[in-house]
């Protein structure tokens, strides 16, 4: 855990009140989503929303990894494929609350036009490849995408963040596979949540102890951080890349379950560092909390999605 | 074997009614007591309970070795139950929803389909999951899988619409020799309307017979599933305006009982056939080239279909109540095929 | 772009006839020539060649970067493709057979197939390799694969019985922003009675649109593929009995070209389906469904089929003879329905 | 290559003589095969039967391997999976040459009634599953085997023999993970075919150096043996055997690539070290050729399979 900020290696890249931004528009999204009962679709039995969810502790993870990479919005920067549930990493590359609102409300103006939700959606200038629910299958896809990267020369990569489950499936093995055997500028984000033993009430994935253990059957490269540690996180995430970016193949970064909140933590840590007086975090907060109901409220005006004549055929 | 039955499957033994996704998970408990062999994997089903938690309490009563939770694989479990199969064992894998089947297609169709054919033996297995749309759950939470097996040879598929049929189809898909592929939509899983007392004698419904659901001279609606209910409510208004609507509940898809099919299309000479999956290459086709084949100088009009749309599923409420076949649909092709 | 061309896909340029396989090669040769985002993925299909030599000679005309010999993970380059089809390219990939496209079944139903659908764009991209049996090839080098499929909304499938449409409709498929699984029978890879000479300029086959094989009063055979032969062939025997046989051949499965089905059942109020694929759960299904919803009034007789037997491709000869539908087999149901 | 058994250490359990009977009735029924034009029958085109086929040098490998496990005939020994096209480990489990051409001629006597070709059928009591062409998906198929075996607390085994390619696809690690999750006593017997570069004209499969590279990614067991010197790999079976007979879960044995013509190397090995004699060799080499002239003949006389009405259904 990143007790302390300043006492480590600095990471001149890693801008605090960025990410202080961030995490605060995503907590407070994931917030409203789900008062709006709408943060998970995918499970009709709410006796279930407990299981299988993101954890809210990984909006730190999926933030540092996204605030190392090149977020642009002319589609000439890197290519990111978010977790199927994914919030916090989409809104760095420049997702917006009121998309995700229309997504989950179903809007006609929704960036899917309604066909499908959360913040799983395409926009190639922004850089952002909507994922699907079965897991492992954007690993594949990915390995396509950086291919295509790869025959360009372009310095551009591909990210695909995925939990820890998803590596027990076929999909996963093939794309990563795949992407390593043509040497890709791919790189994967594996956040681990279950613990390896399979205690804790969590079934068990796999046997390995660290998934570094796999790089070498894969003849990758790969590095580990620490899930509470975000600017190593923010550090390995831009090591990684630069390695994919020069040509050096597929880079697996595992990152070790987060245990601490990463909001809280980050919040305190930058009053007591004195970076930030409460005044300046509370107004970063209230920002966030306007621009949701904003974006809720207009969202909420909004038209359902309707089916076109002829939709069926598209 | 004895093992203290939990509360919630122990309802029948105790004269109350029981939901659909009760009605399951008795038909689980019951031939795991009955029968060793009989075990169960799947993703979450143990420490969890499941995804719609139909296993809750199984993993106390009947141990690791026999409510296994797996890995996220579907093709790595499903061919797993293969090979346990071929030893003697009648392995029950869980999609957590059937829509995952998918990585499983191969072993399914290549593997577990062709065994007997091969000489390899049968595989007394089941692959059981909830299915179906109108719970808001996307393209990947929603879909209908029927139609992705019904055309390999060597399959059984299986779709009920009662916690009567729910569980002594299950029961009997357990102890049958041929690999099942057993149907739940989640929409009749905790439906309060369909809450029934059961029999407390051991019971198996026969697969590949159908039920009739409702009697009527004027129309034969051949459906299954969700949509029965559905069919029924379309029946019921029907019924206000004079046309006399049977509902034939297929129960079990593979293999079809055409003698049911016929003996209803015999007796009223048209036919609305009605599914929940998507129109082009839904069973609706099979059904009207046997009706051809077999009962075509009966037919006074034309075999007709009530189907959702050619899409995937989509997420969005008002886009997902378009894309489902309604009770009025039902109602109108009903009552155009009627008035003939 | 402009690369010498092998001997092997020149024949048409030299005004020399073609195989079906031949026309096949020069399609993608062509294709690779005109559009540099056109490139092959594949087991095998690089340095040898491809398992029937449909790609022999490409990589030494276009390179690694463009005729990709893959790891056996049809999965992994399937997904890759759709990948590549997000960042502009059109991949066209090759199963080595198309038996062993089940592995990617999820990616294409789930992914590929839905991409449009979910915002993320069309998937210009091409699924080809061969089909079919009568090869001895027992049953994983044998199936068709056109059911596996058929029911995927936001797919196209094609399925050729000429030289000429092989090429054409390939050329189409390639230039088509939709995902196309793309059939080439083995039995008609070779067959010498197929050569023909093609046209020396750049032409496409529409997707979607039948062709009539043969014009006939006598009743409608509907078919694709190998069938289209054995089809023409029954064609001939019944016309020494005086009953004339239209033999529409679709080319197109999906979407199925319901106007030229229904013109021609139109005509002769009978239809028949062929396929070589296994019976239930086949493509007759649908078309007799579809039959049924705009020209039932038009029907004098029934809608029948002709179709190989619920079961795996059997490995032995006479196993797999007995399987097939043969010509007498349509012979024999087409004089039933000219009779009806 | 073993250019000299005697100068190992002894493998008191691996027997020559059985061993070069077995290699020899295997060698004269895969000629005897190929003479049929039978031995290929997965490729109708018959340009490509230099392609893809199980390296008849793999023959002695095959045999190494299965005399080290228990084969019996009363459903009380290891179960054996062999490759898609192996006929030599079958032989070791107690199929027989007859058995075979009644396959392949697609007899109504063959073991499948004529569905199916080759050494592909299953009899558990011999221990023999047959495989399916579809890679990977035997690992699947003996992840559940082992599962069984597990549970009954046996000390039998489930082997599969595998080429190196097949560890792309989805279905080589589903069922490989699978197995190790759950501890399974299955060995997995890779044979390496093609050069890790991807070198003299064969595709690239993986960017691996060694399959054992792959065993910390999955937390189970390895060892690698050379393909030419068949006692080191009857030894490394017959360790690796017992390491999963006595609960330590999932085995890898790596076999590279065996370069010389096993059959040759051998009975020259046979001869020169003075435990055979020339008309020793030869009367085996003769018998084995009666078998198989007399097998071929009484499968040739019988008649063809056919369908019993009905067997639609089956
Ligand atoms: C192939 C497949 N099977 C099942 C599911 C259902 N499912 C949704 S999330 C989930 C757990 C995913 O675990 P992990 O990859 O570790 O992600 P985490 O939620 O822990 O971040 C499962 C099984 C799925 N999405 N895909
Ligand atoms: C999933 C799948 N795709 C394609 C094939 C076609 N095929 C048959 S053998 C073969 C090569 C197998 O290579 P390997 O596993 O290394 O075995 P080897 O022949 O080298 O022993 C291929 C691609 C197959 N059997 N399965
Ligand atoms: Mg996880
Ligand atoms: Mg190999």
């Amino acid at each position: 855990m990143a007790s302390d900020l300043g006492a480590r290696a600095p990471d001149p890249d890693f801008d605090p009140p960025a990410f202080f931004t961030l995490i605060t528009r995503a907590r407070a999204l994931r917030r409203a989503l789900a008062e709006l009962e709408l943060s998970s679709p995918e499970y009709g039995d709410p006796s279930s929303d407990d299981l299988l969810r993101r954890n809210r502790r990984e909006e730190g993870v999926e933030l540092a990894v996204a605030l190392a990479l090149r977020a642009r919005t002319d589609g000439s920067g890197d290519i990111l494929i978010p977790a199927r549930d994914s919030l916090a990493a989409p809104l760095a590359f420049g997702a917006t609350p009121l998309e995700v609102f229309r997504q989950a409300m179903g809007r006609a103006s929704a960036p899917t036009g309604g066909w499908e939700g959360g913040a799983r959606w395409t926009d190639l200038d922004r850089g952002l490849l909507a994922p699907v629910s079965p897991e492992g299958t954007m690993i594949e896809v990915a390995s396509g995408v950086g291919l295509s990267l790869r025959m360009q020369a372009s310095e551009r990569i591909v990210v695909v963040l995925a939990g820890d489950g998803s590596s027990s499936g076929g999909a996963w093995h093939e794309g990563l596979n795949f992407a390593a055997v043509q040497r890709v500028p791919l790189l994967l984000v594996v956040i681990r949540s279950g613990s390896p033993t399979g205690a804790g009430g969590r079934p068990r994935h796999s046997r390995l102890v660290s998934f570094l253990d796999k790089c070498a059957g894969y003849g990758i490269e790969g590095d580990a951080a620490d899930g509470d540690d975000l600017p190593a996180i923010h550090r390995a995430t831009a090591e990684r890349a630069n390695r994919a970016r020069s040509g050096a193949g597929v880079q697996l970064l595992e990152i070790r379950a987060p245990e601490a909140d990463a909001f809280q933590t980050f919040r305190s840590q930058l009053r007591s560092s004195g970076e930030f007086e409460e005044p300046e975090l509370s107004r970063i907060e209230d920002d966030a909390d306007a621009e949701l109901r904003e974006a809720l409220e207009t969202a909420r005006a909004e038209p359902e999605a309707f089916l076109t004549a002829g939709a069926e055929a598209q | 074997m004895s093992i203290d039955r939990p509360e919630h499957v122990s309802k029948t033994a105790n004269g109350e009614p029981v939901t659909f996704l009760e009605a399951i998970s008795e038909a689980l408990w019951e031939e795991m007591e009955r029968d060793p062999s009989v075990f169960l994997m799947g993703e979450d089903i143990g420490v969890y309970g499941g995804a719609f938690k139909v296993t809750r309490g199984f993993l106390d009563g009947f141990g690791p070795e026999r409510v296994i939770d797996t890995p996220i694989s579907e093709a790595g479990f499903t061919g797993a139950a293969a090979g346990a199969a071929h030893m003697g064992l009648r392995p029950v894998v869980e999609m957590q929803f059937m829509d995952f089947i998918s990585p499983a297609y191969d072993v399914i169709t290549n593997y577990i389909a062709t065994s007997r054919y091969r000489g390899s033996g049968p595989q007394p297995l089941v692959i059981r999951g909830p299915v179906g749309g109108g719970n808001r759950g996307g393209p990947f939470h929603s879909q209908n899988v029927e139609m992705a097996f019904f055309h390999t040879p060597g399959l059984k598929i299986v779709y009920p619409s009662t916690p009567y049929d729910a569980k002594g189809l299950l029961k009997a898909a357990i102890r049958d020799d041929d690999p099942v592929i057993f149907e739940e939509h989640k929409g009749l899983y905790r439906a309060p309307y369909l809450r029934e007392i059961l029999p407390t004698d051991d019971y198996v419904v026969t697969i590949g017979k159908a039920r009739t659901a409702r009697q009527g001279e004027g129309l034969t609606v051949v459906t299954y599933g969700l949509m029965v209910h559905r069919s029924l409510e379309a029946a019921e208004r029907l019924a206000e305006e004079g046309v006399q609507m049977e509902v034939l509940d297929l129960r079990t898809l593979l293999p079809l009982d055409d003698e049911a099919i016929m003996t209803s299309v015999k007796k009223t000479g048209r036919l609305l056939v009605v599914h929940e999956d998507t129109r082009t290459g839904g069973i609706a086709g099979e059904i009207a080239i046997r009706v051809n084949e077999q009962a075509f100088e009966w037919l006074d009009a034309p075999i007709l279909r009530v189907t959702s749309i050619d899409a995937p599923v989509p997420y969005a409420a008002a886009l997902e109540d378009h894309f489902l076949p309604g009770v009025s649909d039902i109602v109108e092709a009903a009552r155009y095929l009627a008035q003939y």
